[in-house]
């Protein structure tokens, strides 16, 4: 365990070195040493931070090459972008253009453009599946599943919405509607999720197989619903009846589109400033948090391991399932098979925003640009837009490596000239996987 | 040989036969709900039809290479859940260079290049940079998830790409061998064996087929028999052991994570290559096969042939599935046959779930690290 | 004599701390040398660059190393060398790995054994160093054992080369250790603490080995912080403080006071004084517990005895002998096979951490690093660890954070922690003050009963001192203290009565003024000694008239099966 | 021009790989002043995208027409639908001055942005854009209200708006021509290009992608026209759950050619190589789908005949109508036997082979349905 290091017996800091009468030049070493892991310790969420920018500026920086490396693999009549003489079919900096401001569209000129609010669409749902899957990282728990909870989330919610629209009508029917959507797509989603949960608690099985696993059987059950018994008649494609428009949630500021809802990405924000606060000012998120980095611990502290990774799964699961009822208010506006990764995407939202539920807001906004700005680049240019899913790899390849960086850090660092080890420095490493 | 040996571990040996009866459980208690003993005699009749050994025996081949590589990584220490990436991009690689090629064969080296080069970079992020091997290993799946389709439309126009040709059969193999006696006789015999009931499927299989019982008998060697396998299991066990012993652990590690590079290389570019075909869209064509490759190494409890069972078991549900649904067998719909296999690899998980995991699989290891 | 190995002002920096500091070193070819100091001395380290596995900051090393190595699969040419004279190299040498230490004939046995468990004796002692046959495609596993064999017989240890480590005992374990150093054809050995998990009686054997081990030449280095181990098994001792060099002394003609001091620096009180006790009615009650290991192996085997109300119970023995499991059960973290605890008159054998907490046991762990606290939280939130879900921190699911930092603080004012700052993380501490802080939190449960397991395990002799205050302290308010200690003078120091394991069972309870440590030495070894020097009864002392007291004093040595029956 | 295209991929591949090695390699990359570019495309669109490539840069104002291509998620490649369609627009850019834009959404979520993308688009304003699957309907039919100038087309589906114009197929009809071919052959001995029909069984199959209402329309159309051959000839369905599946096609269609199979007809996009590829290693044969699969992929040996989709000429007709200014916004066509929109097409290795009789009884089926005599289901479960 290399957390141990610092105060290992023999390591040096522990033993003699508290010794008031040691005589030697130990004490100021010692007090220097205190003071580099103070200030590592009150940096690491500023190194966090700087760590997942590095590691998306180092992706960018790749992806650049790849687009002129692109550029030259395919022939073109004249020369999109030229350096150093040498001419390239596809203009990386267009490309990136296209990605990143296209996904705001016409910003400045009607903020409530149509890109953007795809942009505000994806990125409300990636915010929910992202803090499902940190909150089960936060439980030590590796929830691949989100996609299945997600799928049936919104399976479920748009049934039951479905079945009680026709009870109610109005505001009032939509207050009602989207409530009881939201809880039965987070109660199924939740459901789904403590599968595996459960699975890992009492059978011991590994959770990244069973999740997948599930994603399978989400998918197919999902298919077979919403092509069988509950298929729209009306349709040639596989989905739920199209529900009314007042059962979807209200968009005031986005005129003309039903997908994109600035009061669902609020809930979004709210239900993840909510995740944070539980995880931190509550016994519960206590336990989620101890049982997650430390199990030992946590059963020495009286925590229920086996409740914990139940309990944490059903609400990762929840989380997913809630967003996928909000695609189907939103984006959808039924279930439709062939729900987008957006499971998957949590992972990394996760993974970029180090599993703290309020930075994946920011993740999130950062992957529905790039989710949003795909569709820019796959019209606007002619740069394959699967290049937008090797970035993503990249940057959580490089956020995975954060020993990458403080050894960059470190080069220039004057602190690292007390001693010759990295050792000590990596004690705070991977803290949160 | 080496398999009777590998098989008389019990514990591995156990543990697939109850999982092998579970399986079949499962399956009859699926049947007993829709209620016919017909039935249940109709699936068993497929079940053991030559065709689906032969369709399980192809199924495998994927799967089987990437589980190896699998066992190789994680053995040493090194949990490498990338091997889905690394199926997908050579499964391009292979088409690839096919196609610039037209051979197969350079085709196939050519998947395990790029195979090997995308696990060497995981290598490199998970010893040198002390990455997190879970999060490192899925970042190895996205990118390849991105980069196989974005080369491809680069190439080929389009996430889709034909390799224009497959690997040739045994037969025609053993017939251009150009070795009189070989050539005739062989093919001969072969034809001769492979009107056997069921298990003549064994004799008129893909070449990739029997590579791959090469690949799962050789490394059942490597890993019991030779010194490198005594590393490999020293350093996912005690890698500081190894260390003491004067054996760098990080070279160790290098050199099993690169042999997955390898093996899961020739399972995407066997998987293509086997169809002409690379197929980029969604979830590509590998389609989380190396997701299960880890569960049957699991299953398989690290040991090649126990993953090779293991995996005989999961694509033979699969096979069986697709007969089920051919010939209208289970009164259920079909998308819900389509889960018999997850479902299955669930439930055997959830009944054997205790693998025990190399002691540090999944740590980072320095040298003069206390 | 020669000189076999010469270590040349040494300095090895770690970010922030000199681990060694200008250590100059030298051992004479054929004999025992020891290297003493307290743990945290410096002295691990020092022998990690003699073995490659640190580069010194400063400072060469010297080892006599000449036509030492050979190919694995080849005899050892052990004895012949005394003879052809080696010297000791003439430049410095340079070991990057310990590949570089095991080639120039330096082996080591680490603490903790560099073992691979699945493994066999035989794969174990030629890792690394395969005999192999079929141009290197094979192991030759009968070349394997059969040098295991011949080494084993040479040297005259007793092991099987086909058995699994797992499943052999903590003293085969070492001498594989030992063995594997051999095999690589090692003259300098070096054992770090080799006593540590041994009992006097295996720790006996270990010396005639380490004698038959210099009759044939090799050079022998052990580490060690127990004074009388290195004057009864070494030629020299030379001490370490602080990461320095305070002085080689030859061990004829030295005392224990005089390597004391050396040692600590000042004078020192070897033993701890605490006044009588004045137990009350039991408290914590054991009643025939039986436990199995993670393993399925019978750990703690049908074991009784009560801890009384105003008494520190001490538990001896070697560790591995069912202390973990034991206090695992006593404390909810493990299920017991059979058997009952009871608290307070309250049977908790069923209830978890938790509730068990609620009703007043605290517990001091084993492995502060592991359970005790959450490394990456800070004290705060270390603080509450344990009482997350009860008043005052928690409300209603909330935890109230102003609270758990004013406790935080109150424990590090208190028991001296340093930094003292609630905000610092529980890793950024020194192993001393990690340890005072959870005895803090221990104690602040106010609890009616303590479980302490090895408290002072690693910790510094000034924080050790502090924390046996306390727990005699906590006696003293009349509280029940159960303490596990493998340290014989610690447990015999604070307990008012102690008893000592043996492979899960209690051998004895015995009164720790009158035993000898002959006497509990046999014990930890699972013999009984005649006449038993016997703890009072405590059906003797308290109350009479309670079936549990009768029981406990089963346990304190008389015949327990007859009445352990009988309930 | 075959030769020559590839001749020239070739090259692009290489240069590629040369791209891989050193990327300031001189090869490769802009050709100075050519105009006979490819970024890509499978199906012969040698020139398009270049052109298109220069749209972006040159400045709209001549009378070039813009039409935006938004396929179905299977994407291109597919060697039927989307490839289809591509024919089409390729066609109409040869023939008229027009320029179009490719797109391949991923998901069904993503088909609104698509669509609006192009619609909204100013540089260059695009024409039309063309809506392939019937996927893309419930977006479209949000979408095309909120650009009432923008012209829409969409294929496989209706959607109701002034400014949409709809092409839907009567897939069932062609079908039901190659359920015929398969159910006439099985029952006979027949033998062609290396394979053979087995005497001893009639038994043919069907290999569906993601099982809808679609691909139903296929397997009922087929269903009922092996039935009309043959009431004792069985039909095996297995539906892989995937349009790009290929291994998963194969195993299917191993599977049933190994219980007896004959003739398989596929409907599942790219798994459908893997029924080609099963057909060759079986030695029985195949039946194409969309397009004539025995020029579009290198299974010429194997496929009998290929039912195809005319999305080309749904593509086309739309494209040519824009640029003659006779779009028709609004209304729905459904392209059946009798308007050429589907029809069976014989292998070009295999066809000559087929039987006269057979053939002409499928011609006669064929008038029959025309004329209204026969009627094909569109539900497996009503045949």
């Amino acid at each position: 365990m290399r957390r141990r290091q610092m105060t290992d017996d023999d390591a040096g800091a522990g033993g003699p070195l508290d010794d008031g009468d040691a005589g030697s030049s130990a004490p100021s070493v010692r007090d220097r040493a205190f003071d580099a892991l103070d200030r590592l310790v009150a940096a690491s969420a500023t190194e966090r931070l700087l760590i997942s920018g590095s590691a998306l500026l180092l992706s960018i920086a790749i992806g650049f090459l790849l687009i002129l490396a692109a550029g030259r693999m395919t022939s073109c009549g004249s020369a999109a972008y030229s350096l150093l003489g040498v001419g390239f079919c596809y203009d990386p900096f267009l490309v990136y253009d296209s990605l990143f401001l296209g996904a705001f569209g016409d910003f400045l000129a009607n903020p409530l453009n149509g890109q953007f609010a795809t942009t505000v669409s994806e990125t409300t749902v990636l915010v929910f599946t992202g803090i499902a899957v940190a909150v089960a990282f936060k439980a030590g728990v590796f929830n691949i599943g989100g996609q299945g909870q997600l799928v049936f989330g919104a399976l479920a919610s748009a049934l039951v919405v479905y079945g009680v629209s026709g009870a109610v009508s109005g505001l009032v029917g939509t207050l009602v509607l989207v409530s009881v959507g939201l809880a039965t797509g987070a109660f199924v989603g939740g459901i789904w999720g403590a599968i595996p949960g459960a699975l890992k608690a009492y059978a011991d099985a590994n959770e990244v197989i069973t999740t997948i696993m599930l994603n399978f059987v989400a998918t197919s059950f999902a298919l077979y619903l919403a092509s069988g018994p509950f298929k729209d008649p009306e349709s040639f494609a596989n989905q739920t009846r199209t529900l009314p428009e007042f059962a979807l949630f209200p968009q005031p500021l986005f005129p003309g589109r039903t997908d994109a809802s600035l009061l669902a990405l609020a809930l979004a924000i709210t239900v993840a400033v909510g995740i944070a606060y539980l995880l931190r000012g509550t016994s519960f998120g206590y336990d989620v948090r101890t049982s997650g980095i430390q199990p030992e611990a946590a059963e020495y502290g009286g925590v229920d391991a086996a409740r914990t990774v139940v309990a944490s799964m059903a609400l990762s699961g929840a989380l997913a399932g809630l967003g996928g009822a909000v695609y189907v208010f939103t984006i959808a506006g039924n279930f439709q098979t062939g729900v987008p990764d957006y499971g998957f995407d949590g992972i990394t939202v996760s993974i970029l925003a180090g599993n703290n539920p309020v930075a994946a807001i920011a993740a999130a906004l950062l992957f529905g640009v790039l989710k949003s700005g795909s569709i820019v680049v796959d019209v606007g240019t002619d740069v394959p837009p699967e290049l937008v899913g090797v970035l993503r790899g990249l940057i959580v390849l490089f956020v995975a490596m954060p020993e990458f960086f403080r050894m960059i850090g470190e080069r220039v660092d004057v602190r690292d000239r007390l001693g010759g080890s990295r050792d000590a420095v990596a004690t705070d490493g991977g803290e949160e996987a | 040989m080496s398999a009777t040996a590998a098989v008389s571990d019990l514990g591995t040996r156990a543990r697939l036969a109850v999982a092998g009866a579970a399986a079949l459980f499962l399956s009859a208690g699926a049947l007993a709900l829709t209620g016919s003993t017909d039935v249940l005699l109709a699936v068993l009749a497929l079940l053991f039809e030559k065709s689906t050994l032969a369709a399980a025996l192809r199924l495998s081949v994927p799967i089987a290479f990437a589980a190896l590589g699998g066992i190789f990584a994680e053995k040493s220490g090194v949990i490498n859940i990338g091997l889905e990436g690394l199926l997908i991009v050579s499964a391009f690689g292979g088409v690839y260079v096919t196609s610039i090629t037209g051979s197969v064969w350079l085709g196939l080296l050519g998947g395990v290049a790029v195979s090997t080069l995308l696990a060497l970079l995981f290598a490199i992020v998970c010893i040198e940079f002390r990455a997190d091997q879970i999060i490192a290993g899925l970042a190895i799946w996205l990118i390849a998830l991105g980069l196989a389709p974005f080369a491809s439309t680069v190439v080929f126009g389009s996430t889709n790409a034909s390799a224009g040709t497959t690997f040739p059969s045994i037969g025609r193999l053993l017939a251009n061998s150009g070795l009189p006696v070989v050539s005739t006789a062989g093919v001969a015999a072969l034809d001769a064996l492979a009107g056997v009931p069921f298990f003549g499927a064994l004799f008129e299989a893909s070449p990739m087929v029997y590579l791959m019982f090469v690949a799962v008998g050789a490394s059942w060697w490597t890993l019991n028999r030779t010194s490198f396998g005594r590393w490999v299991h020293a350093s996912g066990e005690n890698p500081k052991a190894l260390d003491t012993a004067g054996v760098r652990v990080s070279r160790v590690r290098y050199a099993a994570v690169l042999l997955s590079g390898v093996l899961a290389g020739v399972g995407g570019a066997a998987l293509s290559l086997s169809l002409g075909q690379f197929v980029g869209n969604g979830p590509t064509m590998v389609n989380g096969k190396g997701f299960i490759a880890i569960v049957t190494y699991l299953l398989g409890n690290y040991n090649p042939v126990g993953a090779l069972l293991s995996t005989l078991l999961f694509a033979g549900l699969d096979a069986l599935q697709l007969s089920l649904q051919g010939q209208n067998v289970l009164a259920i719909p079909r998308p819900l046959v389509r889960t018999i296999p997850y479902v299955s690899v669930i439930v055997v998980l959830a009944l054997f779930g205790k693998t025990r995991l190399p002691e540090a699989a999944g740590e980072h290891y320095e040298s003069g690290e206390e | 004599m020669t000189e076999a190995v010469r270590l040349d002002s040494i300095t090895k920096r770690f970010p922030g701390v000199v681990a060694n500091d200008d250590v100059t070193l030298s051992v004479e070819r054929g004999t025992v040398h020891a290297l003493l100091g307290e743990n945290g001395a410096g002295k691990t380290t020092l022998m990690n660059v003699l073995y490659g596995l640190y580069e010194p900051t400063a400072g060469d090393v010297y080892v006599d190393g000449d036509g030492l190595t050979y190919e694995g699969g080849e005899e050892p040419d052990g004895d012949g060398d005394s003879d052809g004279l080696p010297r000791i190299a003439e430049a410095p040498q340079r070991f990057d790995s310990p590949r570089d230490a095991i080639d120039a004939g330096v082996g080591m046995i680490h603490q903790h054994f560099m073992l691979v468990d699945p493994m066999t004796v035989a794969e174990n002692i030629t890792l690394g160093n395969e005999p192999r046959k079929w141009g290197g495609l094979a192991v030759d596993r009968e070349a394997a054992r059969e040098a295991v064999l011949d080494l084993s017989e040479r040297y005259g240890f007793d092991v099987e080369p086909d058995a699994t480590i797992e499943d052999v005992g903590v003293g085969v374990q070492q001498r594989v250790e030992i063995l594997k150093a051999l095999y690589r054809g090692a003259e300098i050995l070096v054992l770090d603490e080799p006593t540590a998990v041994l009992t006097p009686q295996e720790v006996d054997d270990l010396f005639e080995v380490l004698d038959e081990l210099t009759d044939a030449g090799k050079t022998i280095i052990f580490i060690t912080h127990k004074l009388g181990e290195a004057l009864e098994a070494a030629d020299e001792v030379t001490v370490l403080r602080d990461g320095r060099n305070v002085g080689s002394v030859e061990t004829v003609g030295t005392t224990r006071e005089e390597l004391a001091e050396l040692m600590v620096g000042r004078e020192v009180m070897l033993e701890t004084e605490t006044p009588p006790a004045t137990p009350g009615s039991a408290s914590l009650v054991i009643d025939g517990v039986t436990a199995r290991d993670d393993r399925g192996v019978v750990a703690v085997d049908d074991v009784s005895f009560a801890v009384r109300e105003g008494e520190v119970f001490g538990i001896a023995g070697v560790d591995g002998n069912g202390q973990s499991e034991l206090v695992e059960v006593v404390t909810g973290l493990h299920r017991p096979a059979a058997g009952r605890v009871e608290l307070d008159g309250r049977d908790v054998t069923d209830a978890s951490r938790r509730e068990r907490t609620r009703a007043g046991m605290a517990y001091i762990p084993e492995d502060r690093q592991e359970r005790g606290l959450v490394m990456d939280f800070d004290l705060t939130e270390n603080g509450v660890l344990g009482s997350q879900h009860d008043a005052p921190f928690a409300e209603r699911g909330r935890l109230d954070w102003e609270r758990a930092e004013d406790r935080a603080r109150e424990i590090v004012d208190e028991y001296d922690v340093r930094p003292p700052d609630a905000a610092a993380d529980a890793k950024s501490l020194s192993g001393g003050n990690q340890q005072k802080f959870i005895v803090g939190r221990e104690f602040a449960r106010d609890p009616s009963c303590l479980v302490a397991s090895h408290p002072t395990r690693g910790v510094d002799i000034g924080s050790t001192e502090f924390i046996h205050d306390r727990l005699v302290d906590l006696r003293d308010e009349g509280r029940a203290v159960l303490l596990v200690s493998s340290k014989l003078d610690e447990v015999r120091g604070l307990s008012d009565r102690l008893a000592v394991m043996y492979r899960g069972r209690v051998v004895g309870v015995v009164d720790p003024d009158e035993v000898t440590e002959e006497q509990l030495g046999l014990m930890m070894a699972g013999e009984r000694p005649d006449p038993l020097p016997r703890a009072e009864r405590v059906g003797d002392a308290a109350d009479t008239d309670d079936r549990k007291r009768v029981r406990s004093g089963v346990a304190s040595g008389e015949d327990a099966d007859a009445e352990a029956t009988d309930d | 021009m075959d030769t020559d295209r590839f001749d020239r991929r070739k090259f692009v591949k290489g240069v590629g790989a040369a791209g891989l090695i050193g990327l300031a390699g001189c090869t490769g990359g802009p050709e100075s002043g050519g105009s006979s570019g490819n970024s890509g495309g499978s199906g012969g669109d040698s020139d398009s995208d270049s052109e298109e490539t220069q749209t972006q840069t040159q400045a709209s104002g001549s009378d070039t027409t813009y039409v935006g291509m938004v396929y179905a998620t299977g994407g291109l490649g597919d060697g039927s639908f989307n490839d289809q369609a591509q024919t089409g627009i390729q066609r109409a850019a040869e023939e008229f001055d027009l320029s179009y834009d490719e797109s391949e959404p991923d998901s069904v979520s993503q088909f609104s942005t698509y669509q609006t993308q192009y619609a909204q688009s100013t540089d260059p304003n695009y024409d039309l854009v063309s809506c392939i699957g019937f996927l893309q309907a419930d977006a479209l039919s949000q979408t095309a209200p909120d650009y009432p100038d923008q012209n829409f087309m969409i294929v496989d589906s209706v959607v109701d708006a002034p400014n949409v114009r709809s092409y839907t197929f009567k897939e069932h009809e062609g079908s039901y021509l190659v359920g015929q071919l398969a159910g006439l052959l099985t029952t006979q001995s027949f033998s062609a290009g290396g394979s053979s029909t087995q005497s001893d069984s009639t038994n043919v199959g069907f290999v569906g992608g993601v099982e809808g209402s679609l691909i139903k329309k296929f397997e009922a159309g087929y269903i009922a026209g092996v039935k009309a051959a043959s009431d004792d000839v069985d039909v095996q369905s297995t539906y892989t759950g995937s349009f790009s599946d290929p291994s998963a096609g194969k195993e299917a269609a191993l599977q049933m050619y190994s219980s007896g199979a004959d003739i398989v007809y596929h409907a599942a996009g790219n798994t459908g190589v893997g029924v080609f590829q099963a057909a060759r290693e079986e030695g029985r044969f195949a039946i194409g789908v969309d397009r004539d699969q025995s020029v579009t992929t290198d299974y010429q040996d194997v496929i009998l005949a290929s039912m195809v989709k005319r999305v080309d000429t749904a593509v086309y007709n739309a494209a040519k109508a824009i640029v003659n200014d006779s779009f028709e916004g609004g209304t729905a066509t459904t392209l059946g036997l009798a308007e050429e929109g589907v029809d069976i097409v014989y292998g070009t290795e295999l066809g000559d082979q087929i039987p006269e009789d057979v053939k002409s009884q499928i011609a006669s089926a064929r008038q029959a349905i025309i004329d209204g005599d026969v009627s094909v289901p569109t539900e497996p479960s009503n045949v």
